[in-house]
């Protein structure tokens, strides 16, 4: 029997000692604490991993206390897990205690060390807390909580304007996000009476579609915000404000996929509405070439890497559309590898350039960056789909899925994931081939970071083989339809990422000018691309501003100033003035007075006679 | 007055409403004084005239009902009446002092 | 009888009252005033009221009025000014005294159709014996706060006094 | 109708009697103060100068009126006879003596019963105030103003304590009418002490009567409270302006109000005509035996007179005497005359303190009359009338 | 003399207290009515301990006649709905007395009377059971507030007071009419009484009767709490009050309103009240909205809570005119949160006050480089009031967003808005206040908290965590009280159209014919 409750205590308790003591403590203390807690953690789960039992058969769940409880309904506290959550902890253990060991490194000589493993620490909490959660509301506690922590680790730099903007942004089109979650709550317990997952899913299959398909695309609308999935990605490039290990902890291991998570976790609903999965599907893989065209063309390593994320995250999505739910969670899993590592390298590398990260300062690094560049070529291999690496069996799974689903969807997969391999291995040529164009001279970075990054690349290589994660999902999920062909398929994947992978290595090794050409080629079209479609600018114009000049000059101005607390000053005036009239009876002369006294005893009197008169 | 003028014989007495009426006469001259003059005295003055014709139907009904509450209300009024007087003077020897007039018409701070 | 009498001291009466009213000296119409209550205190012997009738004269004519003279000696008021005017009082003044008299008069009309009559010695409720019973078991309270007021007025009296003598 | 002519008669007598007496009780204060000051005092118009009094109305008849100029003549004129009318009207509520029977007719020696009779004379006594006020006022003079004006406070300040030493008897006897507090009066305790307010009752009456007495020397403006007419700082105040006829109207209103007070304080506190000692001991041969004694004196200094004239009138005196002796002794008209007799016995008595104390006694400050009233007079008179019905309420 | 008179009667006791202490003593005042307010608390914590859960109904009951005639009783009492609300009263006063310690020099004794005389009307008010007793706290709240914004306020303090005032009365007067139009009716102030005569018919209220009745109590409330049309006067009140007035105006004076809505309004008249609900839902939608959009773009941080309470406060009403035990339960929480987290929002802002002498944002800036904790502190603030789960707003809102949406989802969606709009601002104006370049004012005159700010805020902090972890210790008492408003607001009190038994309830000049419905109406003239 252990203690789930443990897994996410423990980051909390090194959140709260950095927090409250950090200032005071050395940074080796902090160190201790911060990847202690982590690692302790991933110990427990490791433990339940292997002393598991049959999680299939009968999962594990602890209650705890009840959080809330009003008339019928009552929310309580209590941890899950299946193998679907033991995956994800895995994965938020095993990856977030790597990329605390590489932030001690990485963040070494920053302001406000503490800080940043305090939130780092918090951040797994809510992390763990949003995996086990066994209901939708503790799972929405955790989606806030990550939502808060990558809040407050994008604007950690927050003297930088920037930073900070960035932050809200994610925290503000994250809410955008709650908001379909949390409706897709409401609508639950409306429905269903409760918020247990066991008992939600126990009865959704007797639900009405159309309720379930409510239920699921509101459910989409909150992943959709979470996972940076169209339209609602447009937070995630800014993320990379924040510093790089959170790029790689938050924004492309753990908290992006946690909308994959749940739609997986709600996948019986989903199973039941047809035309939300669809939408799913779609969306995933709109975006999933949305997002490729953009890293194509974009220069600042992290960004490129951010986009990649997009895409892969929509790739996920594509697989949970197209019902194979566990290629989706399998290529969450690898992309975490890889993607990790990318971005731990991309860290290393700009490490190595003090801090530059626009690509075409670099080049050349391979003399300076050995490790570095041969971890970022496992990355590559694997995010191309290079067969035998991690990549290849996810996404060949999921393509093969949506080649059953519908082929024009395999089609689009297959482009998008060419163009994937294409931007990523031209950020691998251009930062480590060529001639260095930055600036100082570059280093490799301490073993603090190197090791995570050594043993993330054979995860990404080897990670395929060893989290076979269908098989270990066996029947959690109605299992895909066999396809026809499926070797072919695999084939023409295969064949796209090399071609994408040669191009590159043909447009910025052998002649590095065409890229330029063709840019100018392009013109508009290029340039739209390289500001990515100029989405932002769309939304500011089209819902922002809006919104605050109209708050501003219509709402707060005319309304609340001009109309209502004009009618209440208005009122007071009009009193003000007839005060002003019947002051002139107020003569100040007794005799007047007096008069007034007369006149109304006598029309006393005379009411008076009247009544009698009426009376008789 | 009229049906009361026909129920007139010398030996059954003074009907109650005479009385009255010629309180109501003493009152209205007593508001007429206090309309038309302009001394402050003579203007407490007719007050006070208004009390008496108050009192004095006070003392007729009382005389009808064949009751004493009547006389111990007119009692009561004596005595408001007389408290009256002695803080209302007091007042108007202040205000003499301060304003130099006892013109009511000229007292009239009150006025906005 | 009766009638003579009433008619006798309602006629000073209402006389007394005119000449108040038009007066133009203080003095005369605190004069009259007094004429006005000694003969209120003998209609008032005519009701029966013998108590009140003495206790008229010497509140009213005995003490009130002689303070009254007495003020007007000390600022010695002459004849009052014309100065300062009220419309209201002298625009709606005389429709409203008409009014006035018209309406109690009907009221009284109405209210008592001639009424009960009085004769000399009719009721002798009015003794002093009478009210002091009456005082002293129905109307102790009041009176009690009427000797209180009466602390009161002798109180602000003197304060204003003061006020006015420094 | 019989009721109008018996009251117009007895109107008639009082009327005459009172006027000679007031004039004759000028005469008296003259001529006691004179020999109080060891002089003769009016001695040259008739025998003792006792026609000193007509002459002095004839003297005021005949002077000339003198109207100051700016005076408002009508209150000018009314002043005094308003004065002199609220000091006699209180005279008729004033019992003299028993009720008796003439020609069948009961007739009481009073001109009307009220019974109300003390709050009458207080109310028209403090009418009263108003003569003397107008006149101060309408004459227009300070001097007469001022005296106006000290006089209507003084009065006023007066009131008080007089009214509340006059409520204290009133506790014992119960009533309000004169009469009823005389006959309440009647008998004596241990066979000889009267039942006199001041001697009797759960307590006796001594101190409300000592107050009565002094607030009727105020109030009747007598020295040594006759600040309204104080002749060395005021000249003659509020009657300075005035002459001739209604210079004695003022006059006469003093006297009478003198004698009014005299009898109120005769009826109330000395019992009225009761006797000072019981029938039993022989009260009733008092008068005769004091009128007798009176003449036999004068019969004796007319037999060896000190003047070449007395032996001419005092034994006419003499014989008066004698004669009123007689009256007195004679059986039928005892039981009228005596108590009479008795009452104006105490009455003049109490005159005769007045002009004693006249003779005796400085003037006043007028601070000091004033506190003299407020701070001693007043809650003297309060307390006693608290003690004495907080007895009466004990004893009944 | 329960434990709740004692509550009640120590703040007037302290009132007076301080009002016999000489001026000059300024510690001693401010230690006295410190110490009296932290006593209240104490004592009213006993309140909590010695309430019985499960037994509807009041408790602490003292009923004692107070006025003979019109017979007005002196009836207190708490149920689950008054205890926690008493319990933030007292909770608070010591607080706001602690935070004004160094603002507030002119004047400290009349300071510290009037908070404690505030106190004394807040825990009056959630304490009477009796109508006119309730009116009669009612105005005495209003009175020391009026003072505080009046006397030490800002700049246009006096416009706010008046306004303020004017605001309040306004509607309080109409209540009063409503309260006087009862009793006339049912013959007594007495609220339980009234309710057994309504519910049971004896009040013979016509349908148009119950409708005025119920906005006249509407009215009153609606202003206070403040409802969408009706809120301009809180903003003015906010900025120009002292922090600590705006402390207790925010936290407990506003649910005032929302309490009379719960405990008057809903239960007195059940169809009233459900027929107009439609409305009134809308109105607090628009609040939620529309506050939040304008608090968006308040330049002004007081101007931006004030709304952003606007705001919160339509969640409130939206949840007690779902008719749903969850959302009531909500609402209630709710209630008690706002007080917790904007009591704490306006505290801090005060604090930055004190240190900057500015209210608008744009004088600020990079405060969390100089005042780490301060920063901090703010930031647990304004996530607990933007409803970040695990701290108290979320629970609230969660339950009255699931209330409204079981009566209506439709409301639901729009008032989520909010939720998503108080993010905006509440983040955004965070940003602008504390991250960004440190200008050099505030590098130099912004510390980081005092000791004594600490213990103002820590409490605060910890309620907001312990109401968001854990919800079962206040909630169930709630829940108990509400399910039976709720009962009673169920019934719909069939209209007597035949003779009604005239019963003890019904005063002896009411002996009048019975009306029928179609004759109520025209009573007037039938008499």
């Amino acid at each position: 029997m252990q203690n789930l409750w443990l897994i996410p205590a423990l980051p909390f308790l090194g959140f709260l000692i950095n927090g409250i003591l950090g200032k005071k403590l050395p940074k080796m203390v902090i160190n201790a604490v911060a990847v202690g807690s982590v690692v302790l953690s991933f110990l427990l789960v490791l433990n339940i991993w292997s002393s598991g039992g049959d999680l299939a058969a009968n999962p594990i769940h602890q209650h705890y206390f009840t959080w809330i409880q009003s008339g019928e309904i009552n929310i309580g506290w209590d941890y899950a897990v299946d193998k679907l959550t033991l995956i994800m902890l895995m994965v938020v253990t095993g990856i977030g205690s790597l990329i605390h060991v590489y932030a001690t490194g990485y963040m070494a000589h920053e302001e406000g060390y503490y800080r940043f493993f305090a939130y780092l620490n918090l951040f797994m909490f809510f992390m763990l807390n949003l995996v086990l959660g066994g209901n939708y509301l503790l799972l929405f506690v955790g989606w806030e909580g990550v939502g808060l922590c990558s809040y407050l680790l994008i604007g950690f730099y927050f003297v930088k304007k920037s930073a900070s903007t960035a932050g809200n942004k994610a925290f503000i089109v994250n809410r955008i996000g709650d908001f379909g979650f949390s409706l897709a709550m409401f609508l639950i317990v409306v429905n269903f009476g409760t918020l247990d997952f066991t008992k939600v899913f126990a009865a959704a299959p007797g639900k009405s579609t159309e309720t379930l398909t409510a239920i699921a695309l509101l459910l989409l609308l909150g992943a959709t915000g979470k996972s940076a999935q169209i339209p609602l990605y447009v937070w995630l490039p800014d993320a990379m404000e924040g510093p790089t290990p959170v790029s790689a902890l938050i924004h492309a291991a753990t908290m992006v996929t946690a909308g994959v998570y749940m739609c997986t976790r709600s996948a019986v609903i989903f199973t039941h509405a047809p035309i939300a999965m669809d939408t799913v599907a779609i969306v995933g893989l709109a975006t999933a070439v949305f997002a490729a065209t953009i890293g194509l063309t974009q220069y600042d390593i992290k960004k490129v890497f951010a986009y990649s994320t997009v895409s892969q995250l929509g790739y996920m999505f594509l697989g949970v559309g197209v019902g194979a739910f566990s290629a989706g969670v399998w290529h969450l899993v690898t992309h975490a590898f890889f993607k990790a590592l990318l971005f731990l390298g991309a860290g290393s590398v700009i490490h190595a350039c003090h801090h530059e990260q626009d690509m075409r300062h670099m080049g050349g690094l391979r003399k300076y960056t050995p490790v570095t560049m041969a971890v970022l070529a496992c990355a590559s291999l694997a995010i191309a789909g290079v067969p035998g690496t991690s990549g290849f069996f996810s996404k060949d799974a999921i393509l093969t899925a949506a080649y059953g689903h519908a082929p024009w969807m395999f089609w689009v997969g297959v482009v998008t994931a060419g163009m994937t391999a294409f931007y990523v291995w031209r950020a691998f040529w251009m930062t480590f081939w060529g001639e260095y164009r930055g600036h100082g001279h570059p280093h490799e970075s301490p073993w603090s970071m190197l090791a995570p990054l050594v043993v993330l690349a054979f995860l990404s290589i080897a990670g395929g083989f060893l989290f076979n994660v269908p098989k270990i999902l066996e029947g959690m999920f109605p299992a895909a339809e066999e396809v026809p062909g499926e070797s072919m398929l695999m084939g023409i994947s295969i064949a796209a990422g090399l071609a994408g992978i040669a191009i590159s290595y043909y447009m910025y090794v052998v002649n590095p000018k065409l890229p330029q050409r063709i840019s100018d080629g392009l013109g508009g079209i290029y340039r739209l691309v390289y500001d990515k479609y100029r989405i932002d600018e769309l939304y500011d114009a089209t819902v922002v501003n809006p919104v605050i000049t109209g708050s501003r000059s219509l709402l707060w101005k005319v309304m609340d100033q001009g109309v209502i607390d004009g009618a209440v000053n208005g009122v007071g005036s009009e009193a003000q003035l007839a005060g002003g009239w019947l002051k002139m009876l107020q003569s100040g002369n007794i005799r007047s007075y007096a008069t007034w006294v007369v006149l109304g005893a006598v029309c006393l009197l005379i009411l008076i006679g009247v009544a009698e008169g009426v009376t008789r | 007055m009229a049906e009361a003028m026909q129920s007139i014989n010398l030996q059954a007495g003074v009907p109650i409403s005479w009385y009255l009426v010629l309180s109501a006469v003493l009152f209205s001259l007593g508001v007429a004084g206090f309309l038309f003059r302009k001394s402050i005295i003579t203007v407490f003055m007719c007050i006070e005239l208004m009390l008496n014709a108050v009192n004095l139907s006070f003392v007729a009904f009382a005389n009808q009902h064949k009751q004493v509450s009547g006389h111990i209300f007119t009692f009561f009024v004596m005595v408001v009446a007389a408290a009256e007087a002695a803080v209302g003077l007091a007042i108007i020897l202040t205000v003499f002092k301060n304003r130099e007039t006892l013109n009511i018409d000229e007292i009239n701070s009150l006025k906005n | 009888m009766d009638f003579l009498f009433f008619f006798l001291f309602a006629f000073i009466a209402v006389a007394c009252a005119v000449s108040v009213v038009v007066q133009k000296h203080p003095i005369a119409s605190a004069l009259s005033l007094v004429g006005v209550m000694a003969s209120i205190a003998v209609l008032y012997l005519q009701l029966g009221a013998e108590f009140l009738a003495m206790a008229q004269i010497i509140v009213y004519a005995g003490a009130v009025m002689v303070l009254f003279i007495f003020v007007i000696m000390l600022l010695n008021a002459g004849a009052e000014s014309r100065a300062g005017r009220s419309y209201a009082a002298q625009l709606m003044g005389p429709p409203l005294l008409v009014a006035l008299m018209a309406s109690l008069g009907f009221a009284i009309m109405r209210g008592f159709p001639g009424g009960g009559t009085v004769k000399f010695d009719s009721f002798q409720g009015g003794t002093a014996q009478n009210i002091g019973y009456a005082l002293f078991t129905d109307y102790l309270l009041p009176f009690e706060v009427t000797s209180v007021l009466i602390l009161v007025a002798i109180l602000g009296a003197i304060v204003l006094a003061r006020k006015e003598m420094d | 109708m019989e009721f109008i002519i018996i009251t117009l008669i007895k109107l008639a007598v009082i009327a005459f009697v009172l006027l000679t007496a007031l004039a004759y009780i000028q005469w008296v204060e003259r001529k006691v103060i004179a020999h109080v000051q060891v002089r003769m005092g009016p001695s040259r118009v008739g025998p003792h100068g006792l026609l000193q009094p007509l002459a002095d109305v004839v003297k005021l008849i005949t002077k000339e009126g003198v109207m100051p100029p700016h005076a408002n003549k009508f209150f000018y004129l009314a002043a005094p006879i308003l004065a002199v009318f609220m000091a006699l009207i209180s005279i008729s509520v004033i019992p003299f003596g028993t009720e008796f029977t003439v020609l069948g007719h009961r007739v009481m020696m009073q001109l009307t019963d009220l019974n109300v009779g003390v709050l009458f004379i207080l109310a028209v006594s403090s009418m009263g105030v108003y003569g003397i006020a107008l006149a101060g006022w309408a004459s227009n003079n300070k001097y007469s103003l001022l005296g106006g004006l000290r006089s209507s406070a003084q009065m006023i300040s007066y009131e008080l304590p007089m009214s509340l030493a006059l409520a204290a008897p009133l506790l014992i006897a119960g009533t309000l009418s004169l009469r009823g507090i005389v006959d309440s009066q009647a008998g004596y305790n241990l066979g000889f002490i009267p039942k006199w307010a001041i001697f009797t009752g759960p307590f006796p009456q001594i101190f409300s009567f000592i107050i009565f007495m002094i607030a009727a020397f105020a109030e009747t403006n007598r020295i040594p409270f006759d600040l309204p007419e104080a002749e060395n700082e005021l000249v003659a105040g509020f009657h300075v302006e005035y002459s001739s006829m209604s210079f004695a109207a003022f006059f006469m209103a003093e006297y009478s109000n003198m004698v009014t007070v005299c009898s109120v304080a005769t009826l109330l506190f000395l019992g009225g005509w009761h006797p000072l000692w019981p029938e039993s001991m022989g009260s009733n041969f008092a008068a005769p035996l004091i009128l007798a004694g009176a003449g036999a004196i004068c019969l004796y200094h007319g037999l060896n007179p000190a003047r070449p004239f007395d032996r001419f009138t005092l034994p006419a005196f003499a014989v008066i005497f004698f004669g009123l002796a007689g009256l007195m002794a004679f059986p039928p008209l005892v039981p009228v005359l005596t108590p009479l007799f008795w009452f104006l016995a105490k009455l003049s008595f109490l005159l005769f303190v007045f002009i004693w104390i006249r003779a005796t006694l400085p003037r006043f400050r007028y601070d000091q009359l004033m506190s003299f009233a407020w701070k001693f007079l007043f809650p003297a008179a309060l307390l006693n009338l608290l003690v004495t019905g907080f007895l009466v309420a004990l004893v009944s | 003399m329960n434990l709740l008179d004692l509550v009640i009667a120590l703040p007037a006791l302290g009132f007076v207290l301080a009002l016999l202490m000489p001026r000059t003593q300024e510690n001693a005042i401010k230690m006295l009515a410190l110490g009296v307010s932290l006593a209240t608390f104490v004592l009213s914590l006993g309140l909590v301990n010695g309430f019985q859960s499960g037994q509807t109904g009041q408790q602490f009951v003292t009923d004692n006649i107070w006025i003979a005639s019109p017979e007005i009783h002196w009836h207190v009492g708490i149920d689950g709905l008054s205890l926690w609300l008493v319990i933030l009263s007292t909770f608070l006063t010591p607080i706001a007395i602690l935070l004004s310690w160094k603002a507030i020099h002119d004047r400290a004794k009349e300071f510290s009377a009037f908070v404690l005389l505030l106190e004394f009307g807040l825990v009056g008010v959630f304490a009477a059971w009796d109508l006119f007793l309730f009116y009669v706290f009612w105005e005495v709240v209003l009175v020391p507030m009026y003072f505080l914004i009046g006397i030490w306020g800002h700049d246009r303090r006096i416009y706010a007071a008046v306004k303020f005032f004017l605001y309040t009365m306004a509607g309080s007067v109409l209540m009063l009419a409503g309260i006087i139009f009862i009793y006339l009716r049912v013959g007594t102030f007495d609220y339980v009484q009234i309710l057994a005569a309504i519910s049971s018919g004896h009040a013979m209220l016509t349908h148009t009767e119950e409708t005025l009745l119920f906005l006249a109590f509407f009215l009153a409330f609606a202003i206070k709490v403040p409802l969408f049309p009706l809120h301009t006067w809180l903003p003015d009140a906010h900025v120009e009050a002292p922090t600590a007035g705006s402390v207790m105006l925010a936290s407990v004076m506003l649910k005032m309103g929302t309490y009379g809505l719960v405990r008057f309004c809903l239960p007195m008249f059940p169809t009233a009240a459900r027929e107009n609900a439609s409305w009134i839902v809308a109105l607090a939608i628009i609040g939620i909205v529309y506050g939040g959009l304008v608090a968006l773009v308040q330049p002004n941080m007081k101007k931006l809570v004030a709304y952003s309470s606007v705001s919160h406060l339509g969640f409130v009403v939206l949840g007690i005119f779902s008719f749903t035990q969850i959302g009531l339960d909500g609402a209630v929480y709710q209630m008690l949160n706002h007080g917790i987290s904007t009591g704490a929002l306006f505290l801090l802002v005060g604090f930055l006050y004190e240190r900057r002498h500015s209210l608008a944002i744009a004088d600020f800036g990079g405060v969390a480089t100089v005042a780490p904790w301060l920063s901090i502190m703010f930031l647990v603030t304004t996530l607990a009031s933007i409803g970040l789960p695990t701290l108290n707003n979320f629970v609230g809102e969660f339950m009255v967003l699931q209330g409204s949406a079981q009566a209506n989802f439709s409301w639901t969606v729009f008032a989520s808005l909010g939720v998503i709009i108080s993010a905006c601002y509440m983040l955004w104006m965070y940003q602008r206040v504390f991250f960004g370049e440190t200008n050099e004012e505030v590098k130099h005159h912004v510390p980081d908290l005092s000791l004594r700010e600490w213990a103002c805020v820590i409490p605060l902090v910890v309620m907001m965590v312990w109401m968001g972890m854990y919800s079962q210790s206040f909630l169930p008492v709630v829940s108990e009280a509400n399910a039976k408003i709720l009962d009673q607001s169920k019934m719909n009190v069939p209209l007597r159209v035949a003779a009604p038994r005239m019963t003890e309830h019904a005063p002896p000049d009411l002996s009048r014919p019975p009306v029928t419905a179609a004759a109520a109406g025209g009573r007037a003239d039938a008499r």
